[in-house]
């Protein structure tokens, strides 16, 4: 391969790990806008979405088949279920606490991490459960670069959810709500605007999209565990925070970059992949101390 | 509220059990009765109980250093810290570097671990002080996992493997070995700390930390350096976590980057918020909550997690401010 | 919330209390297990519990030891870090337990060699195999695993006889496949051939098609997989998926058949450096069976030497006669070549298996076969 | 002069609040900063304090310069200052607010705290003593265990200002001291201002709108108008300044009703 091929190739892997990141810290970012809150029990809804996504697949596989179209219902009702869940979550642990201080909501959010997780490696024994699909290997060479069809098909998902998300949020008048929600509380409820019911809608929707990104990344990885939303979790919160939190474009940017960034840092020159990490984490902080609000985050009203 | 007329103290209000509880510990006299007492448990403990008791009190006791110093930075001075495990590890590996492979003696390597995270202090905190607090939280955490990293692939940190056989300490004569010896000693640190935090937080940098919390405006008005004051809360957190780091060391005998992850700088945190932050005595409990409750759950075998944290759900649902909060918020 | 405690409670007690129940005799000889059951490496811990746990049944059933009393265990859990597995090797001096098998994550079992040496409790290593484990053994322990050296000869002895130039190692940055790792690079350089890649991956991480990308652009003939069969599998899927050509080959961590759960078709033709495993020995058939009937699971890669570890216990406890610590520790390490799955056990003056007897493994068909080169 | 202003300008993205601003005030004086509402009376605060750098010219304070410096060095160099909208530590007792102000002239930092040093000792009794004298001089000193969201609103001026006192300063800034105070509230007011020049020596420099509170206090009074100083003297000389007039017209005729 050239330099230009591999870089294009880095380029289109980073894309596609880039847009799981983007899907998982969208709601990293919606959350964070209407409450406030590092939901960092997030990355476990993920894990959730993967395995209800598994259960969902293996209900239809008998008359959908296990391959795409199985893949998207097991999908939809995983985004259904981890939803909901997500609701009940806020409903539960979060709701009651929106006037205690702002890291005791964050401790609850951990709370609920480690039930979540726990309970997984309870029920499922701690094994790595197989992901079994009917998807093949194929795809097709741009000269060097090869793409799968499975990626085109997931970044295609991805970018369908996030359009969808846009317009959403740009277009309707939940959307609308959403984001007067983000910006002051008091004052939607004084015009009336059921803030209760906006704060559950962005919960059931950036759990709904974890739940997509978990079960997507199962069917195309091929196997899921309980530990697996610790790891995404922590990096769609890096994305969020790049992409500048609160901010729905900023996040997916964030989720982007920081694929580019780990699919390009494994190739630095004379440094070993080992210091991939060291590499991602270096240039998030470099990026918010001189841009401190993050990328496409609002910067902050000047003091006084 | 608005229109006192005349100085009244603030009216009681009906109290639950716990401030009652609380409020009888408040008093300076029955305080001294309470350290008195709760010092003499301390000592006589070892000889009553199991060695698995010590040494879960040992691991208490280090919690306790560790989120004082945490409680310095997030309880104090309101800053948000997602990777206190880096200060721990520093100390941890600079002692670990100095007294295994360079065979310098422990209590010689200490005031260069010390000031080793107090570098780290102003390294992490110089760049980062005017971020809002959930970016501070990113970049805190970014820290952590860079010096977990660091550690894992350096040849000098002893790679994931870490450092093993650091050498026992020895004090005049008294060879600290065994597990009743290690307990004195996080009895000792653990007391030091409670005294050093509570001097802190009755003294002019100590309100300083309160101010620039509660106001940075007004405080910066009051001619109280903003960005300063934060990194001494950075930096003294940092030095009380290198000491937790430094006695863990030679306590284990062994440091291994999995001491230090994310998760570890998570369960300090998690101490501190459930216990009160800025409370004292409520960040004391706090770090005996954590580390006693996992342990206590031990019959429950795998399940002794998901129950610890869904009792730590409950806590918080029912205490939202901390076990044993701060009076005034 | 009183249904939910009885559900805890009754949950807690399949899982805690297994052995005996209904022979339960009045004095029965307590052996702790120490495993990660919490965490990210429960998934071994558990199922080096589940294999320790099938060979107590089976002594149990078979009347126990010293005339009849029954083994009961109890769990340490280490949850993979040092701190807790202090506080677990501590309850389980103090509770005096006869001895105690287990030992996966070698930077958490070290700590505990001080704790047992102590309280003067036999312990039998079952998994980790970190040298550092070695002059960190006051005596009162022994290792039932193949240090990495052993290991990367394997390995060397592997890869030279396939021709193999360009090596690419992979490991995961833990303990045992950082070390495994350096010790083939080190060992394959030594010999004059190229290591063309030498990288690492985080736990957890799904996907690997930068680090495929490097590996195939670095000309790699083989990739050498040095840590666990989980994210092997996704490896090895992304390797093939990707048109690697070249041959793969992975350690004895991931030498389990759920590495063919995971990675599909393209685990067949990879090549597995390994202990002779339960699929081979006449014995091992019927563990395998035993325990996916208990487990509705195939055993893990660590399964059989766990297996080994506890009837090893056992058999020092009846060979000495009697619970004492010391009698019980020089019966281990009187070991003469006792072999139940993982092949003969005797040990090297510093407690360690006195052979290396690694087998290069192959897969055909979803499972391991003996590869004769 | 105490405190020199020259050719200070300050503008906004591109809007212009300060313009080429020459002013002083003398040590020992009370001087009132007046002019309509947007004038940019409290930006030249901002300024003076260091919260908001000026893009030109020139502060000093007794010749020392003191512009584009912190906030807190230019509290130490002697300018204490009050908030339009009063900032107390509002969950902090009232003794406590006070002694933040002693803090800039105090010094024992972490390792004095923790040893407990003699020094840092008599620091402390030092800030504690000073803080109850400031309380006591506001005439609060009864309150002083209160927390401070406590006190009505007129307390809390005067905690602000026992606080500002605190810093021992030779420059004090009030930012709209009266507003919402009532009239006998107003009056005690006056007398605080004249007494903290008259017993502690410290030149006062008040925004105000109460223009009878600005007329029988001031020595001094300068006007601002569209961020530029339009007229200067004392109050007879500016009350009768036909600009000054029309600066107010058409603005808020009620503010110069005397």
């Amino acid at each position: 391969m050239t330099w230009y091929d591999s870089f294009l190739q880095q380029l289109v892997d980073g894309l596609v790990l880039g847009s799981f990141y983007a899907l998982v810290a969208l709601g990293y970012t919606m959350v964070f806008g209407v409450i406030k809150l590092l939901n960092f029990a997030h990355g476990d809804l993920y894990m959730t979405g993967a395995f209800v996504g598994f259960g969902g697949l293996s209900l239809v596989s008998g008359f959908l088949g296990a391959g795409w179209l199985g893949i998207f219902v097991a999908m939809l009702l995983a985004m259904l279920a981890v939803g909901c869940l997500g609701v009940v979550i806020e409903r539960v642990a979060y709701h009651p606490m929106l006037g205690a201080p702002r890291l005791s909501i964050l401790i609850t959010a951990l709370a609920v991490s480690l039930v979540l997780q726990n309970a997984a490696l309870a029920l499922t024994g701690g094994q790595y459960t197989a992901f079994r699909t009917e998807l093949g290997f194929g795809g097709f060479n741009l000269g060097n670069l090869f793409l799968s069809y499975n990626q085109i098909v997931l970044v295609a998902t991805a970018g369908v959810l996030m359009i969808g998300l846009e317009l959403f949020v740009s277009k309707t008048l939940y959307g609308r709500a959403m984001r007067a929600v983000s910006i002051d509380k008091d004052m939607c409820r004084m015009m009336g605007i059921n803030v209760s019911a906006v704060i559950a809608v962005t919960f059931f929707i950036g759990s709904g999209l974890a739940a997509a990104a978990g079960t997507m990344a199962g069917a195309y990885y091929g196997s899921i565990w309980y530990f697996m939303g610790f790891l995404i979790g922590l990096k769609a919160f890096t994305a969020a925070v790049i992409g500048g939190i609160g901010s729905i474009p900023g996040a997916m940017l964030g989720g982007l970059i920081l694929g580019l960034l780990e699919s390009f840092g494994t190739h630095i020159p004379f440094i070993g992949s080992e210091w991939k990490d060291v590499f991602t984490f270096s240039i998030l902080i470099l990026v918010l101390v001189f841009k401190p609000t993050g990328l496409l985050g609002k910067s902050e009203v000047e003091r006084m | 509220m608005n229109d006192h007329s005349a100085p009244t103290t603030d009216e009681p209000k009906p109290r639950n059990l716990f401030q009652r509880l609380y409020a009888a510990f408040e008093s300076p006299g029955r305080r001294r009765f309470l350290h008195a007492v709760i010092i003499a448990i301390l000592i006589i403990t070892p000889w009553v109980s199991s060695q698995y008791t010590t040494v879960i009190l040992t691991n208490a006791l280090l919690y306790v250093v560790l989120c004082l110093g945490l409680n310095i930075v997030v309880g104090y001075a309101g800053l948000l810290d997602l990777g206190y495990a880096a200060f721990f590890a520093v100390g941890a590996y600079t002692v670990g570097i100095l007294t295994q492979q360079f065979g310098i003696n422990f209590w010689a390597a200490i005031p260069f671990a010390i000031m080793a995270a107090a570098l780290a202090g102003v390294i992490i905190g110089g760049p980062t002080l005017r971020l809002r607090s959930d970016y501070l939280a990113i970049v805190t955490l970014g820290f952590g996992e860079i010096v977990r990293f660091t550690a894992r692939n350096l040849e000098i940190t002893g790679g994931a493997s870490g450092l093993s056989h650091i050498p026992e300490p020895s004090l005049f004569g008294w060879h600290i070995d065994n597990s009743i010896d290690f307990y004195y000693v996080f009895v000792v640190l653990a007391v030091l700390a409670y005294i050093a935090s509570q001097r802190l937080f009755d003294s002019r940098l100590g309100r300083a930390w309160l101010y620039v919390r509660h106001d940075e405006d007004a405080a910066e008005a009051m001619g109280i350096n903003r960005v300063a004051t934060k990194l001494a809360a950075y930096i003294i957190g940092a030095i009380f976590g290198a000491v937790g780091g430094i006695f863990f060391s030679v306590n284990l005998g062994a440091i291994s980057p999995e001491s230090f992850s994310f998760q570890q700088s998570v369960l300090i945190l998690l101490a501190v918020v459930l216990g009160g932050m800025g409370k004292i005595p409520g960040v004391i409990l706090g770090a005996f909550i954590v580390v006693l409750g996992p342990e206590l759950l031990r019959e429950f075998g795998t399940l002794r997690l998901l129950i610890f944290a869904v009792l730590l759900l409950l806590i918080m649902l029912f205490r939202p401010s901390g076990i044993w909060p701060e009076k005034r918020s | 919330m009183g249904n939910f405690l009885k559900w805890v409670a009754s949950a807690a007690l399949v899982n805690v209390a297994i052995g005996p129940l209904a022979l339960a005799q009045d004095d029965p000889i307590t052996l702790g297990v120490q495993v990660p059951t919490t965490g990210s490496e429960a998934t071994y811990g558990k199922d080096m519990f589940n294999a320790i746990s099938l060979a107590a049944d089976e002594i149990n059933a078979d009347g126990g030891l010293l005339g009849g009393r029954q083994i009961e265990l109890v769990s340490g859990d280490s949850a993979c870090d040092p701190q807790q597995s202090v506080n677990a090797a501590s309850r389980l001096a103090s509770l005096e337990v006869v001895g105690v098998v287990g030992g996966y994550c070698s930077g958490a079992t070290q700590p505990t060699l001080k704790v047992y040496g102590d309280a003067n409790i036999p312990f039998v290593i079952v998994a980790a195999n970190s040298t550092q484990l070695i002059p960190a053994n006051p005596g009162n322990a022994v290792m039932i695993n193949s240090t990495g050296n052993d290991q990367a000869k394997t390995a060397l002895d592997f890869f030279e006889g396939e021709e193999i130039e360009k090596l690419a190692i992979v490991n995961q940055g833990d303990a045992y496949s950082q070390d495994l790792a350096n010790l083939t690079r080190d060992a394959w350089s030594e010999a004059g051939h190229t290591v063309s890649a030498f990288e690492y991956v985080n736990k957890g991480e799904q996907d690997f098609s930068a680090l495929v990308n490097k590996i195939r652009s670095s000309g790699a003939d083989a990739v050498f997989w040095t840590a666990y069969y989980a994210d092997g599998g996704l490896l090895i899927r992304q390797l093939r998926q990707r048109g690697f050509q070249g041959l793969i080959a992975v350690g004895d961590g991931s030498n389990s058949p759920k590495l063919f759960d995971i990675a599909g078709q393209a685990a067949e033709g990879v090549f597995a450096f390994s202990n002779p495993t339960a699929d081979f020995l006449p014995a091992a058939q019927q563990f395998i069976s035993d325990y996916n009937a208990q487990f509705d699971n195939s055993p893990g890669p660590y399964a059989p030497l766990a297996y080994d570890g506890l009837q090893l216990m056992a058999w020092a406890i009846d060979k000495a006669g009697t619970t004492d610590g010391d009698a019980i520790i020089s019966a281990l390490n009187s070991a003469d070549g006792q072999e139940w799955l993982a092949g003969p056990v005797a040990f090297t003056p510093e407690h360690t298996l006195s052979r290396s007897n690694f087998v290069v493994l192959e897969g055909q068909d979803g499972n391991w076969t003996r590869y004769e080169p | 002069m105490l405190l020199q202003l020259k050719q200070v300008s300050l503008s906004f993205a591109g809007n212009t609040v300060l313009h080429d601003v020459n002013f002083g005030v003398d040590s020992g004086v009370i001087h009132s900063l007046i002019g309509p509402n947007g004038a940019g009376k409290t930006s030249m605060f901002n300024v003076i304090t260091g919260f908001y750098r000026p893009q030109a010219g020139d502060i000093t304070l007794d010749g020392e310069r003191i512009v584009r410096r912190k906030p807190h060095a230019v509290t130490r160099l002697g300018i204490a200052r009050t908030f339009q909208n009063v900032r107390l530590f509002r969950e902090m007792s009232v003794l406590e607010n006070v002694m933040a102000g002693q803090h800039c002239r105090t010094r024992s930092g972490a390792l004095a705290a923790v040893l407990r040093l003699p020094s840092q000792r008599a620091e402390e009794r030092q800030i504690l003593e000073t803080s109850l004298e400031c309380l006591e001089f506001v005439g609060l000193l009864d309150y002083q265990e209160r927390l401070a969201t406590n006190l009505s609103y007129g307390h809390q001026r005067r905690v602000e200002i026992a606080r500002a006192l605190a810093t021992q300063p030779k420059l004090l800034l009030l930012d709209e001291p009266a507003a919402g105070l009532n009239t006998s509230e107003k009056h005690a007011l006056i007398e605080l201002i004249r007494r903290i020049r008259d017993e502690r020596g410290v030149a006062v420099l008040l925004i105000e709108h109460d223009m009878s509170l600005v007329m029988s206090v001031s020595e001094q009074i300068s006007v601002l108008d569209h961020g530029s100083l339009i007229t200067e003297g004392d109050p007879q000389t500016v009350q009768n300044d036909p600009r000054v007039i029309e600066a107010y017209l058409g603005q808020d005729d009620e503010e110069l009703a005397l």
